[in-house]
């Protein structure tokens, strides 16, 4: 295969690409295939790719994924429904208090379990402040692939405040097992909506701050304008969701697209790519949806602050069947929007104890797959952003 | 250290060379960035502003050929067995390593389900301390730590009678 | 030349090449420690604070031994001749520049008549060195590092000479005492701010061609860790990568001790107030070690400023890559450096 | 008023001159398609200016009685639908014909189902495991898999049928 065959990545034009190619074959370029992988500290965990290379240039790119393959589907057909919770939690571990809500909503669905107002507007409240979580985690790493410790650490700060509520609430700082079918592992503790009430203006000024720092750094912008285009089109037949969807410039967000646990009640933006220094879908659009999604979440939590302080206290557990020895059957896909973007599961229940089947379809392994499509005629560095910026997490890529 | 290593008695030299060589080498414990799963996120956290190991003289080096300790931080999986073992390999020596949290002690919650979850990274190599936790909190890593600097301080070049 | 002022001229020359050496040691241990201090502080956290009791002060002391003491692994493919001679050439080139750092009046290794020319050919000694630790690595991320950094480094080293033409111009001297000496005065005579706005505009480009010339951040493409993973010396430990290590304090040292010497007044202080006593031939030795004392203090304290703000920089800002570190060194910094020189020597044939 | 999954039924089983049935055991109807007709069931949903299923969500494999099949899910933004098209392997060596072309997100979501499940999919260039081991044999989440009880010299089953327990060799420091 020579270096004009490869499929051109949207956004690059032949006559570019092939004045490129003429460059480098004249002075004829050998190829070298380097291995970027599982140990490196831009993939982001244990991702390997396999780079063919024209000097820096990216002529293509294998993933190649499984290097944390846990069996996450083969361990929850031997869980029962409530145990398999705490396995969705190590899927996207960055994110997992919304992994517990797609899964628990999807069973709920199949069972026809209704929860109160209340155990919803909790669930609502955690998620939100969970995608900040993850999402400060994101736009962290994504700093340092591109240079910036010092963003990191702050952010890292940041997300310290979140944890620690979260400790307060469930007892774990990052797994948190807390959204259960029917409820919640415990009730709100004393105190603890005052204490989320004061961490919404320790976090709001950390938005410019970082902004100032990071985001419209000249070189920052530099690095990520006009870099690893995933145009719309390309996007969605990919099956790219999330932030990376949306920084493609589709105002797509399940949580008003199909609204669960109630998210239909609550004001909110869809935050969009919108190219405003370079190209729409690039690096950057990526990296600015999620920052801006932060934003929003703080919105989201702000009302539901509200109203959980209006509410009467009552039992999240009521809800909880007192067994699963016996359930409905029948079969769903149930999607949710998590941290990276479309989280589905596809649960079948066979009416027994555990579940027959339970598929999880997780939005980094779709992300991940659009990596050969747009690397050709990247570099190195380049490659690096990609990465970074698409958010991947290898142990929900994996499962 | 094969020059001196195991040949003279814990004599005065040999006991204050010691105490100056795992002085050095407990006080100065580069790990290897190498995250694998959950406790990569935890790792991480530890060495941010909060938990700062660099307190503790530890920052991270990309390449395994300058570290000092590797932190297996997640699950193991068959996949990535071979990896591991050969980044222990080509870590210079001394070298020590750090099983944090479940997964990497035993499997964890893996244990009996994972096909393809290797129970336990001391499976393929050798391992110095354990943290128990899925994931660990930050202050038990820095406990790791601090376990392993007592634990090098112990070590010595003399000779074992 | 007697035997007996040969000898005294060796030993006093030996003398401070073994004080140079020291001297390098101790600022570049003091420098690891301060970089990680600053980096902490920048960072909301404190850095090391444990070794050594107050501050961590010998935290890169404890580093440095255990980076001797560690097994020294040469890889089994690397062409290993080249491999072990790798770090010894780039040490070598960082230190041969000290020859003519201009510490005090005195207190120069050297004053070669072509001593700046003589700096900039040492310090492309560097340069075969990291090409030579990245090819014999026999290493892929190593080979990358190497070639981004001889391709960094060649293209840096002539917005660099066209900068320090300017000073070299209006001083009409190539040797370093000379450019310091003509500084004389307080900071209205010290060439960034005598020759305004080309000696200024020389420093800027100097400044920063510097950084890429270290390898630091934002210009640190050689070894950046998120895609190269450590670059020219992924290969390398123990003492080798120690040498690689000091090399790059060096290096930095050097480069903030030349933008001291030929922009920043050298070893004058910024009021001739705070100078030191003025030194005639036949001046007591106590005036010589006392003017020379205070001019030493200032130079380091001036160039360790200089090596603060690399430092500042480094913490802050992103990476280049590649196209941009390029784009930046032949479309920006060497027109605006042509352009520069051209219009100092344009000033001084229109001021004759 | 939008487009129901009957309608969708309806309109498919025109388009491909076969009688198509819902199974309707379940929340979300799943409409069954041969095999065989497949890909020119894939390409007028895709195409169909009324239907316009242009993503592909997930394809999950499924083993039930010893029987292999897919479910494709697929979404319109146009109507806006939700769909789940069932396929049946039939046959010792199970094989479906690849969608990959079709919607290129189907590319590693066939190679996981053919990890897992041992499905082949025809057409698919790049047919290989995904997940587990280049070398792994057997395929996981079949209900009748056994994994080795060694891969590479690394025990990798701890609990064998039969009470058997595997020695675990720690490697002491």
């Amino acid at each position: 295969m020579t270096t004009r065959d490869v499929d051109l990545p949207v956004g690059l034009t032949p006559e570019k690409w092939y004045e490129a190619v003429d460059a480098i074959e004249s002075v004829h370029g050998e190829k070298m295939v380097l291995q970027m992988g599982p140990q490196h500290p831009a993939t982001h965990g244990v991702l390997r790719l396999e780079l063919e290379t024209d000097g820096e240039l990216i002529v293509k790119a294998t993933p190649h994924i499984g290097y944390l393959h846990r069996c996450f589907e083969k361990v929850c057909e031997n869980m029962t429904w409530p145990q398999v919770v705490p396995y969705t939690d190590r899927l996207d571990y960055c994110g997992s208090m919304n992994n517990n809500l797609g899964y628990v909503l999807g069973a709920e669905k199949l069972f026809s379990i209704e929860v109160s107002e209340r155990v919803q507007t909790i669930r609502v409240l955690v998620c939100e402040m969970n995608r900040i979580a993850s999402h400060l985690v994101a736009v962290g790493t994504y700093g340092l692939d591109i240079g910036a410790w010092t963003p990191f650490l702050f952010l890292f700060q940041a997300r310290e405040h979140i944890l620690d509520l979260f400790d307060e609430l469930c007892g774990g700082r990052l797994l948190y097992n807390y959204i259960w079918i029917g409820g919640l592992s415990h009730d709100l503790p004393d105190g603890w909506l005052k204490k989320v009430r004061k961490f919404i203006p320790y976090f709001e000024p950390r938005i410019p701050e970082l902004n100032s720092l990071l985001s419209y750094n000249k070189i920052f912008v530099e690095r990520l304008a006009n870099v690893a285009v995933i145009p719309a089109d390309l996007a969605i037949r990919y099956g790219v969701t999330g932030p990376n969807l949306r920084g493609a410039g589709v105002a797509w967000d399940l949580r008003k697209a199909e609204p669960y646990s109630g998210y239909e009640t609550y004001e909110f933006e869809i935050p969009v790519g919108r190219g405003e220094v370079g190209t729409v879908g690039d690096c950057f659009d990526r990296y600015i949806v999620r920052v801006n999604e932060m934003v929003q979440s703080i919105r989201i939590i702000e009302q539901a602050l509200d109203r959980l302080e209006k509410m009467e206290k009552d039992d999240v557990q009521a809800a909880i069947p007192k067994t699963f020895a016996k359930v409905p059957i029948g079969e769903l896909y149930f999607r949710t929007e998590a941290t990276k973007g479309e989280l589905g599961f596809y649960i079948i229940s066979d009416g027994k104890q555990k579940p027959n089947r339970l598929k999880c379809r997780a939005p980094s392994f779709c992300a991940l797959s659009v990596i050969p499509e747009v690397s050709p005629g990247l570099l190195i560095a380049d490659m690096v952003a990609l990465i970074g910026s698409l958010d991947v997490v290898l142990g929900e890529v994996d499962r | 250290m094969g020059i001196i290593e195991g040949r003279y008695g814990p004599n005065v030299v040999i006991t204050s060379v010691d105490k100056l060589f795992n002085w050095s080498r407990s006080r100065s414990l580069w790990p290897i960035t190498f995250g694998l799963a959950c406790c990569a996120i935890e790792m991480m956290a530890t060495s941010a502003s909060r938990f700062d190991l660099d307190r503790l003289g530890i920052f991270f080096r990309p390449t395994p050929r300058q570290s000092d300790v590797m932190l297996v931080s997640g699950t193991v999986t068959v996949k990535m067995a071979e990896r591991i073992k050969r980044l222990y390999e080509q870590m210079a020596d001394p070298k020590w390593v750090i099983s944090m949290g479940s997964c990497a002690n035993s499997g964890g919650p893996y244990w009996e389900y994972g096909y393809h979850v290797v129970k336990g990274v001391d499976l393929i190599i050798p391992v110095d301390v354990y943290i128990p936790g899925c994931p660990p909190r930050p202050e038990a890593l820095i406990d790791a730590f601090i376990q392993l600097q007592e634990k090098i301080e112990r070590e010595t070049i003399a000779k074992k009678v | 030349m007697t035997f007996s002022t040969a000898m005294t001229s060796l030993i006093l020359k030996s003398s401070f090449a073994i004080g140079v050496v020291t001297f390098v040691s101790l600022f570049v241990l003091l420098a690891i420690w301060l970089e990680r201090k600053v980096a902490g502080h920048m960072q909301d956290r404190l850095g090391p604070m444990e070794t050594g009791g107050w501050h961590g002060w010998s935290q890169t002391i404890a580093d440095a031994i255990k980076l001797l003491i560690k097994e020294d692994i040469i890889p089994d493919a690397a062409d290993k001749p080249l491999f072990k001679l790798a770090p010894y050439i780039v040490f070598a080139g960082t230190m041969a520049s000290f020859a003519v750092i201009p510490f005090a009046a005195m207190l120069i290794g050297a004053d070669l008549n072509i001593g700046v020319y003589y700096l900039v050919a040492v310090s492309s000694l560097v340069v075969i060195g990291i090409l030579m630790a990245g090819w014999s690595s026999n290493n892929k991320w190593a080979l990358y590092g190497s070639m981004r950094s001889a391709a960094q480094m060649v293209s840096y080293e002539i917005p660099i000479g066209l900068s320090l033409l300017v000073p070299i111009m209006l001083a009409g001297s190539l040797s370093m005492g000379d450019l310091v000496g003509l500084q004389e005065g307080g900071m209205h005579h010290w060439t960034i701010f005598s020759h305004l706005p080309f000696a200024l505009i020389a420093f800027v480009i100097y400044f920063w061609a510097s950084l890429a010339e270290t390898n630091r951040t934002p210009f640190d493409l050689p070894e950046a860790e998120s895609e190269l993973v450590a670059g020219y010396h992924v290969e390398y430990s123990g003492m080798r990568f120690a040498m690689f290590f000091l090399a790059e304090y060096c290096n930095m040292f050097v480069v903030a001790a030349v933008a001291t010497a030929l922009f920043l007044g050298g070893w004058y202080a910024p009021i001739p107030f705070l100078d030191g006593p003025d030194v005639g031939a036949n001046s007591s030795m106590l005036t010589q070690i006392l003017s020379n004392g205070i001019g030493f203090f200032w130079f380091t304290f001036k160039a360790t400023m200089l090596v603060l703000v690399q430092m500042w920089l480094r913490w802050t800002l992103p990476r280049l890559r590649v196209d941009q570190l390029m784009h930046i060194c032949w479309k920006v910094f060497l027109p605006f450096s042509f352009v520069n020189v051209l219009l100092v020597s344009l000033w001084i044939a229109l001021r004759k | 008023m939008p487009l129901t999954i009957e309608d969708v039924a309806t309109r498919l089983s025109t388009q491909l001159n076969i009688s198509l049935s819902l199974e309707p055991n379940s929340p979300a109807p799943l409409i069954i398609i041969p095999a065989d007709l497949l890909r020119d069931a894939s390409k007028f949903l895709r195409d169909d200016d009324a239907l316009r299923f242009e993503s592909l969500n997930c394809i999950t494999g499924v083993e039930r009685a010893g029987a292999y099949e897919i479910v494709i899910t697929l979404y319109s933004a146009t109507i806006p639908l939700m769909l789940n098209l069932k396929v049946k392997a039939t046959g010792e060596d199970p094989a479906i014909p690849s969608v990959t072309d079709i919607w290129p997100a189907a590319d590693w979501h066939e190679r996981e189902v053919f990890d897992m499940f041992g499905i082949r999919f025809e057409g698919h260039y790049d047919h290989r495991r995904i997940l587990c081991a280049d070398d792994w044999e057997g395929f996981p989440l079949r209900k009748d898999y056994q994994p080795p009880l060694f891969f590479h010299n690394i025990p990798v089953t701890v609990n064998v049928p039969g009470g058997l327990q595997i020695p675990l060799t720690r490697i002491a420091k």
